[in-house]
């Protein structure tokens, strides 16, 4: 590791943990302080994204994952009186299961097949829950109560969220911390051996096998985290809007997930975080617009990807090394 | 059981009319066209615009889709795919392309047409009726004129592909793209001409089927992913795959409504489901060929 | 010497297209053998089957005595018998360094957690694979375009570069798919020289090859076969005055035999 | 045809880029945080250009009078997408706009997801969506700006049970949160009704041909097909595919409709057909309510049934904090005077009032209280069936 890389490291958690929060308290913008934690979140979602880009899968179903980890997190809470920091690691860890289940036969599929068959998924996943009476059907689970206090023998690591004085900075928080230590994690992924069989997936994966790669298994591993990351969203996603509905994650967020990675730049690990806020803040700025945010937002984003198809961190690809 | 199955054939037909465009596209350059259904949504508005608005006659408006589509196919392919196809890494950026139009598309129907649903007079008046003791079928004179419509499309596009010096090129393209190439078959022209078709037949359909289920700004994202599920029941990128899926799904649909209702609202989930099932076990659906 | 590799009554059925039928033979350890056969005569499907890529419909490949069809790719790759592809095999998007480093996967002895915390195991992995890396792009003179992206190589070295990728994974069996096709007289020698340099680095090497000249100059011995099913087997001596061998070659239209 | 939008497109850009024109009045931000995009956009489209018609109106004339002071009006909008999480930004945006009356979301999830902002950060919303513990105590920001399916729902089977013999009923709804709830609903309040339940049937809302859809529904022959939670748009399909299939029955919807629609999209096979209406027939309007119609398709095109619904809860906003002056940036003063609040109905014929109203739902006044009219499409236009009210 550089010292450049450190410094970037650095200066990025100090503009995420401090500089970022303090500026929105500063000028009190409550809604910029939400918007930047859905950016957290959904980055966090769209890394799982990415990661199955990685191995060389298009996926569009992240969204089932995300409602799954916030139905998982939401039932645990209201129904069986568990913590909500108990529930999350469970919604993930519940996503992750069924990501293998369903990973085992899908991820055989390859291209437009496995993108198909995930965005299937998506839509199994909602109808799923709109027919199950655990999932409360239609009417989904509303009055989720904020995360409460978690501590650890008597000490007080994090504070109840219903008394905090500052709700918002609480999610900021939550998220922006979740989403550093899945894009770490991430990063430690890709620069380790098994980013590099990840990508030998990516690029052929007869040869991966010829060599000794067990396929299926890594497929389903990536997979897994994958839909770990859909979980973990999803999750944090549902306990702060405090309800869920088997269409709060639709196929078109899945889509959008999906763009996310690909504006950012499927070869660049941080590229889904730089992607979703990319779009997630342009949508947000062409709010002003009123009936033509979407126009303006459609046509920018197609001349976004004339120019810069790759991704836009590959604006820097001449001196950068791959990642 | 009669009604069931021919509801079952009339949704198939109009399902596997919308998947052609798209299998077309797919074959030819990889291309999973999101904006599809806008596309269609588009064709369902000239029509709408020309027999419904200014009272001319129903071909003349079909004409009409097909004529702008065409048109504005070959523009998107040469002034956006290409360029993106030539210098994405991956092939897989043209979906962010294609997602992007499907936006673009999305707003500028609503902001030309508003949010409201849009008909047109009966291209035909009149009921078919059979009533029997064992047999029981009622179906509209203009039905019957859509699906005989439909059928013809779908026999003329076959015979086009098989049988026409660019059908013939196209199919060549979508085999084999470097044989073809070395062949003399341009692929810049006859990507273009597919992609323009693939469009054309889009916006036909959409122009048909505003005589039977009108047309409305919202409805081409749906209608895109429900031509992505027929196409890869049948294979992608296989014309024959594409006509199999839209009837396999319209009877899926048509039969499951009915014998499924008794236990709760579980058609569409079980047909996913199998969808997903049947993917599984048959990677490439029924007839397509692997890609990825 | 004892027998490396052992093929025995292997037959594969695609619907009602009988591929390979009921072929049998052994290989010896370190010993170089070419199958041969013209166009469509079941080669790659009989390749496909011993590197376990392909389910046989019945028989079996054995291995140092153990059975090793129906194993994945994978596990008969960690066992010791590796093939490589035709040329468009490679990992097109990395350097020819990095295909190599990747290709000594089975050799970690780090786990998956391991790299992913970068342990001390994983770190001593690291610098062995790439030391290693070097030294079999060095032995195949690729030295120099190590740092190139692997689709920007020329022929020549792409098939290298395959045999590479192939050789790092410490096989005990290597098995080369046409590894001489679409060489010029020049390169296939060097090309020869290299396969037999492997073998002699004690690797037992299967070729399934097109180009008679290549194989009758490198092989101890053929197998051939015709119509999926084993016609002669030999020296390179006995296969050229075998009449079976002759006639099915002037069968077909397109292929000389050679000599 | 669409020159007028398409101008509109050019002039309204124009329009958002030039700073506002008028200075001399203090501006009083209303919001709008609903699904203006995408396959629900009739919903929330319908509701927003009510809005900015009743405010351009206000403002061209002087502007609306609050506690001695004269405030021209300013429609702020959110395009929720009709996604749970833009809802919520939409609703903080609302927050950080300093804005504490917001119209809308149009879809239940959406209505959900706004509630935690909405109740933690003092705004009043007036959602159209139907769940009752966003109207229910301990909630107490949340207004319904209509009037919910399960309190028209009974009063259509009831009309048509005691005037038209009406004995079964078939249900018919999208494969959606809304619309099941919906269902679920009028379930409950037919067999309340001793009516009996024929079919509860669900299509995926993408469906654009009915036929296959209605099919098993025709073939039972039900009294009374009730199409739960219907889009404007889906309507006459479904009305035009089951009447062509032989169906004879009635049909009802408990959303309002759009006669329009009706009319190019079943033709006479739409007469009949009973919905409920937008709170505004030709019998009852007063002459302002023809004035807003005028303006309004003046500006947008054409008027549609939907409207007559959506231009209350601008109105009921305004109104009370006309009579609360002090409520304008405190919803505890607004909230108090709910109860007891009332004033006169502009856009209805003689002495309608404003109040507000579903103690019997809610256990609380979190309803706009308009009349329940309830109409019959014929050949174009929606004809009185008959008028109630809520409570």
């Amino acid at each position: 590791m550089s010292k450049k890389f450190l410094f970037g490291v650095a200066v990025f958690l100090l503009i995420m943990l401090v500089l970022v929060p303090q500026i929105l308290l500063a000028t009190d913008r409550k809604d910029l302080m939400s918007v930047a934690t859905s950016i957290a979140l959904n980055s966090i979602i769209a890394a799982g994204v990415w990661l199955t880009f990685y191995i060389g899968r298009i996926n569009i179903g992240q969204g089932a994952f995300a409602l799954l980890g916030g139905y998982v997190s939401a039932i645990l809470i209201v129904h069986y009186d568990v913590s909500f920091w108990l529930s999350l690691p469970l919604a993930g860890l519940a996503c992750a299961v069924a990501s293998v289940l369903i990973g085992l036969p899908i991820l055989r599929l390859r291209g437009v097949y496995f993108a198909m068959v995930t965005l299937t998924l998506t839509e199994v996943g909602r109808l799923l829950a709109q027919a199950l009476s655990l999932t409360g059907g239609p009417k989904g689970i509303t009055n989720i109560p904020p995360p409460g206090a978690l501590e650890f023998f008597g000490l007080t690591i994090i504070p109840d969220f219903a008394e905090l004085e500052n709700l918002r900075l609480g999610y900021y928080y939550l998220a922006v911390v979740l989403m550093i230590i899945c894009f770490a994690g991430m990063w430690r992924l890709v620069n380790s051996r098994l980013g590099f069989l990840c990508r030998s997936l990516q690029q052929n994966e007869e040869l991966a096998s010829s060599i000794g790669v067990n396929v299926t298994h890594l497929r389903v591993l990536a997979y897994a985290i994958s839909s770990f990351c859909g979980g973990i969203g999803g999750a944090v996603f549902a306990s702060i809007v405090q309800s869920i509905y088997p269409n709060t994650f639709p196929i078109q967020e899945s889509v959008n997930y999906m763009l996310y990675c690909f504006l950012g730049g499927l070869n660049y690990v941080f590229g889904p975080m730089l992607g979703t806020g990319v779009l997630y803040l342009g949508w947000d700025f062409l709010f002003i617009l009123g009936q033509y945010q979407l126009l303006v937002y459609s046509t920018i984003l197609i001349i976004l990807i004339l120019f810069l198809p790759n991704g836009l961190l590959s604006v820097r690809l001449p001196g950068m090394k791959r990642v | 059981m009669e009604q069931i199955i021919f509801n079952g054939l009339f949704l198939g037909a109009q399902y596997a009319l919308i998947a052609l465009g798209l299998t077309l596209i797919f074959a030819l350059m990889n291309v999973l066209n999101f904006a599809h259904g806008q596309m269609y949504v588009l064709g369902g508005y000239m029509t709408y615009l020309v027999y419904g608005h200014l009272g001319l006659p129903f071909y003349l408006g079909l004409l009409a889709s097909a004529v702008t589509l065409l048109i504005v196919g070959a523009l998107i392919e040469k002034f956006l795919f290409r360029p993106v196809i030539r210098k994405s890494v991956r092939e897989e950026s043209t979906m962010l392309l294609a997602a992007g139009l499907a936006f673009f598309f999305d707003a500028v129907l609503l902001l030309l047409f508003g949010q409201k649903q849009h008909g047109v007079p009966k291209i035909m008046d009149g009921i078919f009726k059979i009533k029997t003791e064992t047999i029981r079928l009622i179906v509209p004179n203009d039905r019957i004129a859509i699906i005989v419509l439909a059928v013809v499309l779908i026999v003329a596009f076959i015979l086009f592909m098989q049988y026409s010096k660019p059908g013939r090129a196209m199919r060549a393209l979508a085999q084999d793209r470097m044989a073809a190439q070395l062949m003399g078959v341009s692929v810049e022209r006859y990507g273009m001409l597919g992609f323009a078709l693939g469009a054309m037949l889009a916006g036909v359909v959409g122009g048909l089927l505003v005589a039977i289920t009108g047309v409305s700004s919202g409805i081409g994202g749906p209608i895109s992913i429900k031509a992505f599920l027929m196409v890869m029941i049948g294979g992608a990128g296989v014309v024959p795959g594409a006509i199999a899926g839209g009837f396999i799904l319209g009877m899926l649909e048509s039969v499951g409504l009915t014998t499924l209702r008794d236990y709760g609202d579980i058609t569409y989930l079980v047909i996913f489901a199998a969808l997903m099932i049947f993917l599984s076990i048959r990677p490439n659906g029924l007839m397509g060929k692997p890609w990825g | 010497m004892s027998v490396a590799l052992q093929v025995r009554g292997i037959t594969k059925r695609f619907g009602g297209l009988l591929a390979v039928n009921n072929v049998s033979f052994e290989v010896q350890d370190k010993e170089i053998l070419s199958v041969i056969g013209p166009n469509g005569a079941g080669k790659s499907t009989l390749f496909k089957l011993i590197s376990s890529f392909l389910r046989p419909t019945s028989g079996e490949v054995l291995f140092n005595g153990k059975c090793i069809s129906g194993l994945s790719p994978h596990t008969v790759a960690r066992i010791g018998v590796v093939r490589t592809f035709q040329e468009t095999t490679i990992f097109r998007h990395m350097n020819v360094r990095d295909n190599v480093i990747i290709a000594h996967h089975l050799r970690a002895s780090a786990g998956l957690t391991g790299f992913f915390l970068n342990s001390k195991q994983a770190i001593v992995d690291e610098k062995k694979f790439g030391e290693s890396a070097d030294e079999i792009l060095e032995f195949l003179g690729l030295q120099e375009c190590r740092d190139e992206i692997a689709l920007n190589l020329p022929h020549g070295h792409l098939r290298a570069l395959g045999i590479a990728i192939g050789l790092a994974t410490n096989p005990k069996v290597l098995l080369l798919d046409e590894p001489f096709a679409g060489m010029n007289h020049d390169e296939t020698t060097k090309a020869v020289e290299m396969v037999r340099e492997v073998r002699n680095r004690g690797v037992t090497v299967l070729l399934v090859e097109h180009d008679m000249q290549a194989v009758m100059k490198i092989s101890e011995r053929i197998v051939v076969i015709n119509f999926g099913e084993k016609i002669a087997e030999g020296s390179p001596q006995e296969i050229q005055e075998n009449e079976k061998v002759i006639e099915a070659y002037l069968g077909s239209e397109d292929e000389s035999i050679g000599i | 045809m669409k020159t007028k939008n398409f101008l509109s497109l050019v002039a309204g850009l124009a329009l958002t880029m030039s700073p506002t024109a008028f200075a001399a009045n203090d501006t009083l931000k209303i919001g709008f945080v609903g699904v203006t995009s995408g396959a629900k956009a009739a919903w929330g489209i319908s509701n927003v250009r009510c809005m900015q018609t009743r405010a351009k109106w206000i403002n061209s004339e002087g502007g609306v009078k609050i506690g001695g002071k004269t405030y021209d009006i300013e429609i702020i909008t959110w395009d929720t997408q009709d996604n749970t999480t833009r809802a919520r930004e939409g609703m903080e945006k609302m927050v950080q706009e300093g804005i504490h009356y917001v119209v809308g979301p149009n879809t239940d999830p959406t209505a959900a997801a706004v509630r935690p902002v909405a109740e933690k950060d003092g705004v009043m919303y007036f959602p159209y969506a139907f769940p009752k513990e966003l109207y229910s105590q301990p909630a107490s920001n949340a207004v319904l700006g209509m009037i919910a399916n399960y309190q028209s729902g009974p009063a259509i089977y009831k009309h048509l049970k005691e005037n038209n013999g009406v004995k079964s009923v078939a249900f018919l709804a999208a494969n959606e949160s809304d619309a099941l709830s919906q269902r679920a609903g009028g379930v409950s309040a037919a067999k309340h009704l001793g009516l009996k339940i024929i079919a509860e049937d669900a299509y995926q809302s993408d469906t654009r041909d009915f036929a296959a859809v209605v099919t098993p529904i025709v073939e039972e022959e039900p009294d009374l097909l009730v199409l739960s939670g219907v889009a404007g748009g889906t309507a006459p399909l479904i009305i035009r595919a089951a009447r062509e299939l032989g169906y004879e029955g009635f049909i009802s919807a408990e959303t309002a409709q759009d006669a329009e629609q009706l009319k190019e999209g079943a033709g006479s096979l739409a007469n009949g057909f009973i919905s409920v209406g937008g709170a505004s027939t030709p019998e009852i309007r007063s002459a302002k309510m023809e004035e807003f119609i005028r303006r309004y398709t003046e500006d947008h095109g054409k008027y549609d049934d939907e409207s007559n619904t959506k231009v209350y809860a601008l109105e009921y906003i305004l109104e009370t904090l006309k009579a609360n002056p002090t409520a304008i940036d405190d919803v505890d003063v607004f909230q108090n005077a709910m109860d007891d609040f009332e004033a006169p109905n502009p856009f209805i014929k003689g002495d309608a009032k404003l109040r507000y109203v579903g103690s019997t739902s809610f256990g609380q006044k979190r309803q706009v209280g308009v009349p329940m009219v309830v109409t019959e499409y014929r050949d174009g236009k929606f004809e009185t069936l008959f008028v109630t009210n809520v409570d």
